[in-house]
């Protein structure tokens, strides 16, 4: 076991697949020699060369376009898109054309490729640099959508998206990819897609999150009164969701608070509240709350913190589905 | 120096085989590669043949309601067949747009799955195996970067594979053609980018759709090959895909080609094109119908005759009825069948929606089984 | 009074609100001489010349990009983009550029644009031309989104929309274009945007729909039996939602159910259903039903009406969430 | 004619003032349209001075934590500020990126906001009334769409306004620069494209960027006038945008310039060049400072030495310190700005967070008055 930040996780596993599988490429601006703007590819194009870590122009639909013809050609392109405000002119590619081929020919061309994505707020980065936009990915029908939020989730996670047959959309939330080390077993082990977390159980209320906002929930659980007994999801894959294990904890707890980055109208917060009170209607005690970003755009720096959901916020909204 | 001229080029039209159906000699000489034989020719005027009367029966069907919009091809037969057969089946790829129907079946693609396509069916996408043939692509100019990625992919594996890519006039427009053929270019892949500059974009001429002098030099710009060839021109159209072929295999990169020519029905069956382009125009161009010149030279050269004519059109004329009978043969596809192939793999909650799609109004029915507290698995 | 068709009322409150304002421009693909594919443009180039009525080349970041310029310089274009599926390619231009611009300027930079587009299923057309994105444009804050589902209501909202200081993305539903006429006002009016309409006023439940779903569940509430009493809500907004429309009705009926042809993950209906579990919470006898388009791509034409909500479905989610 | 030529292009590189700061006496011919007089130059030269000792302090705040990320702008003042000069404040459009503070500063828009931005805060791009300097823009390309659709609009109430727009070699890879060439060239709009081809795209050199031999060749593609200069030469930049400047006044439509020139400095402060580019490469563009040629010039012509130096570098420097003080005393923005300027109405909903947002977890604090049944209303 090595200590490991999620960035070290993520890079190792990279090394490790491209290492097993000679199809796997990593493309996307910067992630040769640089290493990429956050370091995940450090070292990656040392080791495999200029055709298996490639730096390409600055083109994000030229990324991801030319990624799923990779795709389609018996590759497993791993494309890089530098920051997640950059997936815009990239949109089309993904979810019109990655996230239908294999629907649209019935089965008969498919697009295995792994997109890495930082995303979301935090790290006093500049405008388009924070955004959480997990929700548009999965609304639209055919991708995955996974963010994990340890490193060990990632590798297991990364592995199992390397490996699928199908387009992932791979989240790598920027506040954790150095906030922290933990252990990350030697060996190879997979995780798969679609299952969540429980991050800790408990019996009264249940917390949902991903990303770098389990973080703010584990924080804001830790000032709860000593009889609060929280349980914590960490949903991990976002799409499919692990809906059995959202519907599993509230029918226990009978209360649940969702907890995202992201703006707050039609989102994975929004999709989640909607599923609780459909499949566990009897059972609730309060309504689902959802503690968001604000409907508004993410601000500069000086005001993110006002922005993203803090401990205090996700405390108060648990006190508040406790007092209902 | 204070001036100095840092770049130049220069952008040729070919033509080999001109409007009167007369082969320019000098291009045509004997020995000279990529110069069709008098076998071959025949063999494309077939294809033709069959090409414009499975086209013209698309538009009957569509007219009687047995198939919903149609992008008639009418006019482009030359573009397609010399392009496709130019292109080696099953080691190279075509990535198509829509109109390059004939190109699609050369190498591989069934003419029925083009049927079904446009009767609403999914299943005219199928690729059946060891088909390089990629699906129709609507969405206009997408298609040219995975044919980029394609054609990158035979690069990094070394595969002696040359990816064919088509468009139209209206595509180059798009971000997405500047953004493949920078990629193609700079990575150096065995691509060819394949214009049928049909001179419209629906209603929009292409003098309308950009400022340049040609298509061909947009090009320019990324330091690809460009060529510009008469469209309706078989020879022409052969030679250049041709040695855009060649030059890619030998490692030479990324070509792009314009070819003439010129879309002699409307935009589609669900567009009337007498409302913005002029009658003279298209009799013009009907003029210069790439059936009625090919049928020229090779009745020039005594291998045809109006008698041959007659049982070519007779046989291109049941074969489209194949190709109808082929498409309206296979059972409507089950409702079902649109969650089936989603991803590999069914999740859970799509699988619920597929299960309950017939009893319930959204795989929610509380009175399903296990449905409120534990959804059902796969 | 004139009867009119929604395209027709379409095509002359462009002609009316293009006489009264010559800063009014429309442009996009075909749009000119051909009078767009669906014709809603029809005439006017003859009418106002060809610099007010714009045949672009085949771009749709440009069609948007360019007009987000046109409207900063004073200029209120109405781009139109000829089919919702084809918003791809200018997805970035809208959500990070139109959407952001006065708020990353404190005011100062504004885009006043309406951006045309027709959406939604049911005319049999080719792939891409048939979905229903609403939910993109609504969870990315910055734009108003608008589905009007009558000639009466597009002639209002369309007016209230070119006269509006912001981006609005006007949806206009392919299936309504040409499926009915009704009476429209000759006179000027307008509709505010953020207003729902009550189609039909009851007190048992609360059905909530907006674009073309709207006579699906029409269509389904004359099937129900005569002591049910359904209120039919039509959004007309999708963003800024009418909240307190929806949230009135539901404390009156306490039953919801809401139709929407698009997919139901982090969908509009995903977020009824959140708002009302939210702020009806103790009024509700049953889960809010989501009638919607299942999580996969719109199929095909063959299979189109297959996934499309129709008045069956609608009904038999009416019944249940009666029977609950 | 069977091949005949259909296209001719030439791209031509123009220097004026050369890298031992001598001026081509042909070039810079008296009566020259375009041609910086000493005035100028000497005015062009404070002005490039402040630009370098304002980047230099941004440098340092940012390695002390009073700013965030900043791209220095460091060896490409005289791109910035050469064209700058030949726009007319005012009246013609601005329309940048971010490495040319400075135009965006001659045209109007305070320093202090240039700061503000990098610290962190919208009122960074707040512009002030009649100034036609549009905000810096991070995401790459994006901007050259506004900047077409901005001099179309000029075209169209036929303004006497011409709009410059700033980019990259990195930035010519997107699809956007493509759509805004194809756009404001068919639309013949008053735009001039200037690429400030400083050789890297953060770590990716120009070769990767692109197959084309420059960049000023893609133009051609789009029937756009097309043009290369020595980015570092104040005379040639001024000369070219003068010149295209007066082009599209006449109607003559859209240039793209290539200014050749180099950052001297990391990508921005999160950046460590030395990763990616070889010392000697920068040593060699060094040599060629902008500022250090202009100097250079200038003493020749007896219009500065050392002390004048000295005196402008303190000048500079202080006039840093003003803009530091101007950014940081402002007071910081409330966090309910975030809501108040996303639409020009504020709707309930919004209302509704920004109100709360103190003191409840998202605006759905049931213990607020009448929140469950009726949302509080603007
Ligand atoms: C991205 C996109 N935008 C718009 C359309 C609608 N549309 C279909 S075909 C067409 C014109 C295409 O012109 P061109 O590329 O010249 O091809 P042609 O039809 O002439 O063969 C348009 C605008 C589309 N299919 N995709
Ligand atoms: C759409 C987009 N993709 C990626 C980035 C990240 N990024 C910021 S600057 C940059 C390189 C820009 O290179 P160039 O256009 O040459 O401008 P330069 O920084 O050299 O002035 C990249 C990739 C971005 N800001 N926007
Ligand atoms: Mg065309
Ligand atoms: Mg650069």
């Amino acid at each position: 076991m090595a200590q490991m930040t999620l960035v070290q996780a993520i890079t190792s596993t990279l090394a490790h697949e491209m290492e097993r599988d000679s199809r796997v490429v990593c493309l996307g601006e910067d992630v040769g020699l640089n290493g990429g703007v956050f370091r995940v590819t450090d070292g990656l194009q040392k080791r495999f060369g200029k055709d298996r870590v490639i730096d390409t122009p600055l083109s994000e639909s030229g990324i991801m376009g030319a990624s799923i013809g990779l795709a389609i050609a018996g590759m497993r392109p791993i494309p890089e898109i530098q920051f997640e405000g950059f997936l815009g002119p990239a949109y089309d590619q993904l979810v019109n054309h990655a996230a239908r081929f294999r629907n649209r020919t019935r089965g008969t061309v498919t697009v295995p490729m792994t997109v890495r994505v930082p995303v979301g707020g935090g790290i006093h980065a500049p405008e388009f640099h924070s955004d959480s936009p997990e929700a548009i990915y999965t609304h639209n029908p055919g991708l995955k959508v996974v963010m994990p939020g340890t490193p060990t989730d990632a590798k297991g996670l990364l592995l199992s998206a390397i490996r699928d047959p199908d387009p992932v959309v791979f989240f790598e939330p920027k506040r954790v990819y150095r906030s922290f080390r933990e252990e990350v077993p030697d060996e190879e082990y997979t995780i798969p897609i679609g299952k969540a977390k429980v991050v800790s159980e408990g019996t009264d209320v249940t917390v949902i999150s991903w990303g770098a906002s389990v973080f703010q929930c584990l924080a804001a659980m830790d000032e709860l009164p000593e009889d609060v007994s929280a349980e914590l999801i960490d949903l991990r894959t976002i799409h499919p969701m692990d809906s059995e294990a959202v519907v599993a904890s509230v029918e226990k707890t009978g209360r649940a608070v969702v907890v995202q980055e992201a703006p707050r109208l039609c989102s994975v917060a929004s999709e989640v509240a909607a599923l609780i009170q459909e499949r566990c209607f009897l059972r609730l005690h309060a309504p689902v709350q959802r503690v968001t970003g604000f409907d508004t755009i993410m601000p500069y720096a000086k005001l993110e913190n006002d922005y993203l959901p803090d401990a205090k916020r996700v405390g108060e909204a648990i006190r508040q589905v406790l007092a209902y | 120096m204070p001036i100095r001229t840092v770049y130049q080029a220069t952008i040729e039209h070919t033509q080999i085989l001109d409007e009167r159906g007369v082969l320019d000699p000098a291009l045509s000489k004997p020995g000279t590669p990529g110069i069709l034989t008098d076998e071959q020719v025949l063999h494309l005027y077939e294809r033709m043949l069959e090409a414009r009367a499975v086209d013209e029966r698309a538009f009957v069907l569509q007219r009687s309601n047995r198939m919903y919009t149609y992008p008639q091809n009418k006019g482009q037969e030359a573009a397609a067949l010399g392009s496709g057969f130019a292109m080696r089946r099953g080691t190279d790829w075509i990535v198509p747009c829509y109109r390059e129907n004939a190109a699609m079946v050369m190498h591989g693609m069934p003419w029925h799955h083009i049927y079904l396509h446009w009767m609403g069916d999914e299943r005219g996408n199928v690729v059946p195996p060891g088909v390089r043939v990629m699906p129709i692509a609507v969405p206009i100019g997408t298609q040219m970067l995975h044919a980029t990625g394609i054609a990158w992919a035979a690069k990094l594996r070394r595969e002696d594979a040359v990816v064919i890519t088509y468009f139209g006039d209206g595509a180059t427009s798009e971000g997405d053609f500047h953004e493949a053929l920078n990629f193609a270019a700079t990575f150096g892949v065995p691509a060819i980018f394949f214009c049928q500059n049909n001179q419209w974009a629906i209603s929009v001429p292409r003098e309308t759709q950009t400022a340049s002098e040609t298509i061909a030099q947009k090009g320019l710009g990324y330091g690809a090959a460009c060529q510009q060839v008469d469209g309706n021109d078989l020879f022409a159209v052969h030679k250049a895909v041709y040695d855009a072929r060649e030059r890619a295999r030998a490692g030479g990169g990324v070509t792009i080609i314009e070819a003439m020519t010129y879309r002699l029905g409307d935009h589609t069956t669900a567009d009337d094109a007498r409302r913005y382009r002029d009658q003279a125009e298209v009799e013009a161009w009907q003029a210069r119908d790439p059936i009625l010149r090919t049928r020229v030279y090779l009745e020039s050269k005594g291998l045809w005759d109006a008698q041959r004519q007659r049982a070519g059109e007779e046989r291109a004329k049941a074969f489209a009825t194949e190709v109808v009978r082929a498409a309206e043969g296979i059972a409507p596809p089950k409702p079902e069948e649109m969650f089936d192939h989603l991803y590999a793999e069914m999740p859970p909650e799509l699988r619920l929606q597929r299960d309950t799609k017939r009893t319930s109004s959204l795989g929610q029915d509380p009175s399903q089984a296990g449905l409120r507290s534990e959804p059902q698995r796969a």
